[in-house]
C-alpha cells in the first residue's frame, strides 16, 4: 500500500474514536446526531478503504441515514414536548452526568479494556482455518459469483433468515408500545416545500432504479437484498418526511403482510427444501441461482418497508378504526 | 503499523470510548447512541480481520452487514421506548437509585 | 428400522414452529377484540405442543443415538451454519417446552380481561395492541435456537432476538416503572450482546471459524482467547443477572406482566447462563486457568446471601421473588468454582447439579410468579402488608407459592434438594468446604424471606376484598407447575441419563441421587 | 507524450477541485451567518466536485464512468440545492437574521 494510502487509512482509524468521543460528548442532542451522522459517513469510506463496498453501501443508507433520521426524529420529538410542559429542561443538562469520582472510576476500567483489546487484537495468530479459500472454492462450483452474496444466502443463509426475524420483531416491539401517532418534527417551512416535493419526485424514480438496479447485481458484484431494501427504505423514509407517505402506511392488513412477507417466504422456501431434498434451506441442485433471487425480491421489499415502518413508528390503520 | 492494524486499534478505540459514555452519561439518547456506536467499533474491527490475508474474506463482511440491519432494529426499538419513556415521566432518563421506586414528576 | 425419530430434521422443529406461530400471530394483530384473542391463543397453544412434542423427539433421538449435528443448507462447517445437540440442549429445550408451555396456558386465562373492565387493575390484563403472543413466540424460538445452535455468530443473532423480544415483554406492563424497566433491560441486553459479539471476532480474528466445535479444537491460551473468554463471560454474566450486575433485574421482573415475568424469570436468564456453560466448557474447556472459575463461584456466593437479605426487606410480592431469584440464580453461578476445583472426578456432580437446578428454578419461580399474578388479578396488588389473611380467598395460589418454597429452600424430594445436594457434595469433595456453607446458608435465607408473605397470609384475619375471580386456568397451571418442581427430585435419573449424553465430564457412577 | 499530458489535465483539475473545496470549508468557518456560510459550501463544493470528477474522468479513460460521474455530480447538485433552500427557508422563518455589515 502506498505512503498516501496509509496516510488516509490513519486518519480515517483516527478520526472514527475523535468522532465518536464528540458525538458522546457534544453539548447538545442535534449536535451530537449530526456528529454521529459525520461519524457514520467517516465510517463508510473507511469500509470502502478496507475493500468493503457492500458494508459502506449499508452504512451509509442505514447507519448513517435511516438510523441518524430516527434519531433526529426522537430528539425533535422530546425537545418540542418540553417546550409544551417545561418541567425539567432536556437540555444540556446531562453534560456533566456524573461527579468527577465515578469518571475516574469509569476510567479505569475502560482503560484496561482498552489496553487489553489492543493487546489482544496486535497477538492474532495465524488463522486455523482458511476461510476465504473455503468461500472461493464454494463460489467457484456455485451458480452465485459474488461471494458476500453466497455467504448471506447460501451458506450462512439460516443467519440472514434469522436476521430478518429480527427486522420483523423489531416492527413489532415498536408497534407494541402503541406510541401515538407523531407528526414529522420537520418544520413546516420543510415539509410544505414545493422545492422539496419537486425534490423529492425526481428522487424517487431514481432510487427505485438503483434499487432494482443493487437488487439484481447483488448477484455478481456489490450490492443485494440489504443494499436494494436500504437505499428503498431510506426513500420511504424521505416520503414520509415529506408527507408523500402518511405516517400509517395504509391499510393494516396490506402492511402487515408486507412486513411479514420477506420472512415468510424465506420460510417457506426453508421448509420446501427441506422437504425436496431432506435439508432446511439445502436448495435444490439448480434452483440455487433462481431461489436466491426470488427470497432476495422479496427481501428487499420487507426491509425496505420495515425500515419506513420503524420510522413511522405508529401502527397502520385497522379497518373501521380511526387514527 | 499497517493499515490494517491501524483499523483494528480504531475499532477497539471506538468500542472503549463508547464504553465509557455509556455509564458516564445519563441521557436516553446519548445512551442508545454510545449503544449504536459501540456496535460500528466491533463492526471496524470485522471489517479489518477480513482484510488481513491475501483474500478479502467475505464471511465477516455477511456478519457486518447482519449486524448493522440488527443494529438499525435495536435502535429503532430503543428510541421508541425512550419516545414512550417521555410521554409517561416527561423526561428521558433512568431512575437512579432505589430501582424499584417510579422517577416522580410527570403525570400518572 | 427407520423411526420418525430419527429424521434430523426434529432438531428445526423446537426453532420454525414458534417462528411460524410468531409470523402468524404478527399477521392476527390486525384483527380486533374476541376473534384474535382466540386465534392468537390457538395458535400459540398449537405451537407449544409442537414444541413439546419436538423436544419429547429429540430427547428419545439424543439418548438413543448420541449427540447429533444438523448441517443448515447442506453445508459442512466451518463453511456453513451446524446446530448440535446433545444431552444438554435437549434438556434446556425441555426446561422450555415445561415452563413455556405452562405460561402459555396461563396467559389463556391472563390476558382475558375485557376492556374497560376495571380501572383498578395495575397492570395491562388485556394486550390491547395484541402483541404478547407474537413476541412470546419469537422469546421462544430464539431460546431454542440458542440450546440448538453450533455457530458463535448464529448465537449473537438468537441473543438479540431474545433482547429484544424480552424487553418488549417488559414494557407491555404499561406502567412507567414498566417502561424504564424495559429501557434498562434493553440497555443492559444490547450490552451483553455487543460484548459477546466483540468476543466472538477476536475469536475470529485468531482461529477464522465460527463453529463452536472448530473453535473447541483451535482454542489455546493466548491474549485473544483471554480477552474473548473474559468479554462473552461477563456479557452473559450480565444479562443473566449476576450480582454485582443483577441490578436491572428486580424492577423487570416485577414491572413486567405476571405472564411474562413468569417467563422472563423462569427462563430467558437461563438461556444466557446456558451460553456461559458452552462457552466456558464446550469452547474453552483447557483454555481457561482453573483459578478463573472462582471468580463466578464467589459473585455467585455473595448472590446468594445479598439476594436472600433483600428479598426479605421487600414489601411486594413481585419484588419479593425477584431478588429471591439473584439469591438462586447465584447458586448456578457456584458450579464454575466446583468444576474447576481439585478434584475432577466431581465435576460431573457439581455440573449436573448446576444444570438441574436451572430446570427445578424455572418451574418452582414461574410458578410463584404465575401465582403472584393471581393476586394482582384478584386483588389489584401485591403488597404483602395489605395481603394478611388472603389464604382465605385465593388458597390455591398461596398453596402454590409454599409448594414453589420448597424448591427455593431445597427439601428433599423437590428438584432444588437434588440440585443443591449435588452442589453441597461436590463443595466438600473438593475441599472448598465454604461452598457448602453457603449453599445451606442460602437454604434457610430462602425459608425466611418466603415466610416473610407466607406468616401473615396463612392468619386468620379479615382480608383484603377480592373483587374480581381470577379464570380457574390461571390459579391451576401455577399450582400444577410448583408440584411439578417438589416431585422433579424423585424423576432425576432418566434426566441425569440424558445430561450425561456428550456431556463435557465423565458421568462416572453418578447415575441418579 | 499523450499520457503525460492526460496526467497534466487530470491533475490540474483535480488540484484545482480540491482547492474549490478548501475554499468552501475556509468560507464555512470564517463567514458570518448561516446564509453566507450556505453561499460558499454549495457553491464552491459543488464546483469542486465538478472540476474534480473531470479530472478522474479523464484518468478512467471510459465514456460510461464518465457518464456515471457527471449523473453522480447532478444528484449531488440537485440534492445540495434543495437541502440549502431548505436550511435557509427554515433558518429565515425561525427568525434567524441576515447579518450587514455594520
Amino acid at each position: 500500500m502506498s505512503f498516501a494510502g496509509l496516510v488516509l487509512d490513519g486518519l480515517l482509524a483516527l478520526s472514527l474514536p475523535v468522532l465518536a468521543w464528540r458525538a458522546l460528548s457534544a453539548r447538545d442532542l442535534y449536535r451530537a446526531v449530526i456528529l454521529f451522522i459525520t461519524f457514520g459517513v467517516i465510517l463508510a469510506l473507511a469500509w470502502a478503504r478496507l475493500g468493503a463496498p457492500d458494508i459502506a453501501l449499508a452504512e451509509a443508507a442505514i447507519g448513517a441515514g435511516i438510523t441518524g433520521a430516527l434519531l433526529l426524529n426522537t430528539v425533535g420529538g422530546l425537545s418540542r414536548k418540553n417546550d409544551k410542559d417545561d418541567e425539567r429542561p432536556d437540555e444540556p443538562t446531562d453534560r456533566v452526568g456524573r461527579p468527577w469520582r465515578t469518571r475516574l472510576a469509569v476510567t479505569v476500567p475502560v482503560t484496561i479494556l482498552a489496553g487489553g483489546l489492543a493487546w489482544a487484537v496486535l497477538s492474532f495468530p495465524a488463522p486455523v482455518v482458511d476461510m476465504p479459500s473455503l468461500v472461493g472454492e464454494a463460489v467457484a462450483e456455485g451458480e452465485v459469483s459474488h461471494p458476500v452474496t453466497a455467504v448471506l444466502l447460501d451458506y450462512r443463509s439460516y443467519d440472514t433468515f434469522l436476521e430478518i426475524g429480527v427486522l420483523l420483531l423489531a416492527a413489532l416491539c415498536v408497534w407494541s408500545l402503541g406510541l401515538s401517532a407523531v407528526r414529522s418534527t420537520a418544520p413546516e417551512a420543510v415539509s410544505g416545500s414545493p422545492v422539496l416535493a419537486g425534490f423529492v419526485r425526481l428522487l424517487a424514480p431514481a432510487m427505485v432504479v438503483s434499487g432494482v438496479y443493487l437488487l439484481w447485481a447483488g448477484t455478481s458484484q456489490p450490492g443485494g437484498a440489504f443494499q436494494a431494501g436500504a437505499v428503498l427504505g431510506a426513500l420511504g423514509v424521505v416520503m414520509v418526511l415529506t408527507g408523500l407517505l402518511v405516517p400509517s402506511l395504509g391499510r393494516g392488513g396490506v402492511v402487515r403482510a408486507g412486513l411479514a412477507l420477506g420472512f415468510a417466504v424465506f420460510l417457506l422456501v426453508g421448509v420446501v427444501s427441506m422437504l425436496a431434498t431432506g435439508g432446511f434451506l439445502a436448495y435444490p441442485e439448480g434452483f440455487e441461482y433462481g431461489l436466491i433471487l426470488a427470497i432476495e425480491f422479496f427481501l428487499t421489499f420487507s426491509i425496505a418497508l420495515t425500515l419506513t415502518a420503524l420510522f413511522t413508528t405508529v401502527p397502520p390503520r385497522e379497518k373501521g378504526g380511526g387514527a | 503499523m499497517s493499515s490494517v492494524d491501524m483499523y483494528l486499534l480504531s475499532g477497539v478505540a471506538v468500542f472503549a470510548v463508547c464504553a465509557y459514555a455509556l455509564v458516564v452519561h445519563a441521557h436516553l439518547i446519548r445512551k442508545v447512541i454510545a449503544i449504536n456506536m459501540m456496535g460500528s467499533g466491533v463492526f471496524v474491527l470485522l471489517t479489518a480481520i477480513a482484510r488481513r490475508g491475501d483474500e478479502t474474506d467475505p464471511v465477516p463482511h455477511a456478519m457486518v452487514l447482519t449486524g448493522i440491519v440488527v443494529a438499525v432494529s435495536a435502535t429503532a426499538f430503543a428510541l421508541a421506548v425512550v419516545r414512550k419513556l417521555h410521554e409517561a415521566t416527561g423526561h428521558a432518563y433512568l431512575p437512579e437509585e432505589g430501582e424499584d421506586a417510579p422517577p416522580d414528576g410527570g403525570g400518572g | 428400522m427407520a423411526s420418525v425419530f430419527e429424521n434430523t430434521n426434529w432438531m428445526l422443529a423446537p426453532i420454525l414452529v414458534p417462528l411460524a406461530a410468531a409470523t402468524v400471530a404478527f399477521l392476527l394483530m390486525g384483527i380486533r377484540g374476541e376473534a384474535r384473542r382466540n386465534a392468537q391463543n390457538a395458535v400459540g397453544l398449537a405451537a407449544a405442543l409442537g414444541v413439546a412434542l419436538s423436544a419429547l423427539a429429540l430427547w428419545a433421538m439424543v439418548s438413543g443415538g448420541g449427540p447429533v449435528r444438523y448441517e443448515l443448507g447442506g453445508w459442512e462447517a466451518p463453511l456453513g451454519i451446524n446446530l448440535y445437540a446433545d444431552g444438554l440442549s435437549v434438556f434446556m429445550l425441555i426446561t422450555t417446552a415445561i415452563v413455556g408451555g405452562a405460561g402459555s396456558v396461563y396467559a389463556l386465562g391472563y390476558f382475558s380481561g375485557r376492556e374497560g373492565e376495571d380501572a383498578r387493575r395495575k397492570e395491562d390484563l388485556q394486550d390491547e395492541t395484541g402483541s404478547f403472543w407474537p413476541l412470546w413466540m419469537f422469546l421462544w424460538a430464539s431460546m431454542n435456537g440458542m440450546f440448538l445452535a453450533a455457530d458463535a455468530f448464529n448465537l449473537y443473532i438468537t441473543l438479540e432476538i431474545l433482547g429484544l423480544s424480552a424487553a418488549a415483554l417488559i414494557t407491555l406492563g404499561g406502567t412507567r416503572m414498566a417502561f424504564s424497566a424495559g429501557m434498562r433491560y434493553l440497555m443492559v441486553s444490547l450490552l451483553g450482546s455487543l460484548a459477546y459479539l466483540l468476543g466472538v471476532a477476536l475469536l475470529y480474528g485468531s482461529f477464522g471459524a465460527l463453529d463452536l466445535a472448530t473453535l473447541g479444537e483451535a482454542a489455546s491460551p493466548i491474549p485473544p482467547v483471554w480477552a474473548a473468554l473474559a468479554l462473552i463471560s461477563l456479557g452473559m454474566a450480565l444479562k443473566t443477572g449476576l450480582f454485582p450486575l443483577h441490578f436491572w433485574m428486580p424492577a423487570a421482573y416485577t414491572s413486567a406482566p405476571s405472564a411474562a415475568s413468569a417467563i422472563l424469570a423462569g427462563l430467558v436468564g437461563k438461556a444466557s447462563f446456558y451460553l456461559l456453560l458452552r462457552v466456558w466448557f464446550d469452547v474453552f474447556g483447557g483454555s481457561a486457568p482453573p483459578a478463573a472459575g472462582q471468580i463466578p463461584g464467589v459473585l455467585g456466593a455473595v448472590a446468594i446471601v445479598w439476594g436472600a437479605v433483600m428479598a426479605m426487606r421487600q414489601t411486594r410480592i413481585k419484588t419479593l421473588l425477584a431478588y429471591s431469584s439473584v439469591s438462586q440464580m447465584g447458586y448456578l453461578f457456584l458450579l464454575f468454582a466446583l468444576v474447576s476445583g481439585a478434584a475432577p472426578e466431581r465435576s460431573f456432580e457439581a455440573w449436573g447439579g448446576g444444570v438441574y437446578l436451572v430446570l427445578a428454578h424455572a418451574c418452582a419461580k414461574a410458578a410463584m410468579f404465575m401465582a403472584a399474578g393471581v393476586v394482582i388479578y384478584s386483588v389489584g396488588h401485591d403488597e404483602i402488608p395489605r395481603l394478611r389473611g388472603i389464604f382465605q380467598k385465593l388458597p390455591i395460589s398461596v398453596a402454590t407459592f409454599a409448594v414453589g418454597g420448597i424448591t427455593m429452600m431445597g427439601l428433599p424430594t423437590s428438584g432444588g434438594f437434588t440440585a443443591k445436594y449435588l452442589l453441597f457434595t461436590a463443595s466438600v469433595g473438593t475441599g472448598q468446604w465454604w461452598y457448602s456453607l453457603v449453599v445451606l446458608a442460602g437454604s434457610i435465607l430462602a425459608a425466611l424471606y418466603l415466610l416473610r408473605f407466607l406468616n401473615p397470609a396463612l392468619i386468620q384475619v379479615p382480608t383484603a376484598k377480592v373483587y374480581r375471580d381470577a379464570p380457574q386456568i390461571m390459579s391451576g397451571t401455577a399450582f400444577v407447575l410448583a408440584v411439578f418442581s417438589v416431585f422433579l427430585g424423585l424423576m432425576s435419573a432418566p434426566l441425569f441419563e440424558l445430561l450425561s449424553v456428550g456431556a463435557p465430564f465423565p458421568s462416572g457412577t453418578m447415575g441418579g441421587s | 507524450m499523450i499520457p503525460a499530458l492526460i496526467n497534466a489535465a487530470s491533475m490540474f483539475f483535480v488540484v484545482a477541485g480540491a482547492f474549490f473545496f478548501l475554499a468552501g470549508t475556509v468560507g464555512l468557518l470564517r463567514f458570518p451567518d448561516v446564509y453566507t456560510r450556505l453561499h460558499s459550501l454549495t457553491k464552491a463544493d459543488n464546483t469542486g466536485l465538478g472540476l474534480m470528477m473531470v479530472g478522474l474522468a479523464i484518468q478512467s479513460g471510459s465514456i460510461l464512468v464518465a457518464l456515471k460521474m457527471a449523473l453522480a455530480w447532478l444528484f449531488v447538485l440537485v440534492s445540495g440545492a434543495t437541502a440549502a433552500h431548505l436550511i435557509s427557508t427554515t433558518a429565515l422563518k425561525s427568525g434567524l437574521r441576515i447579518w450587514r455589515k455594520e
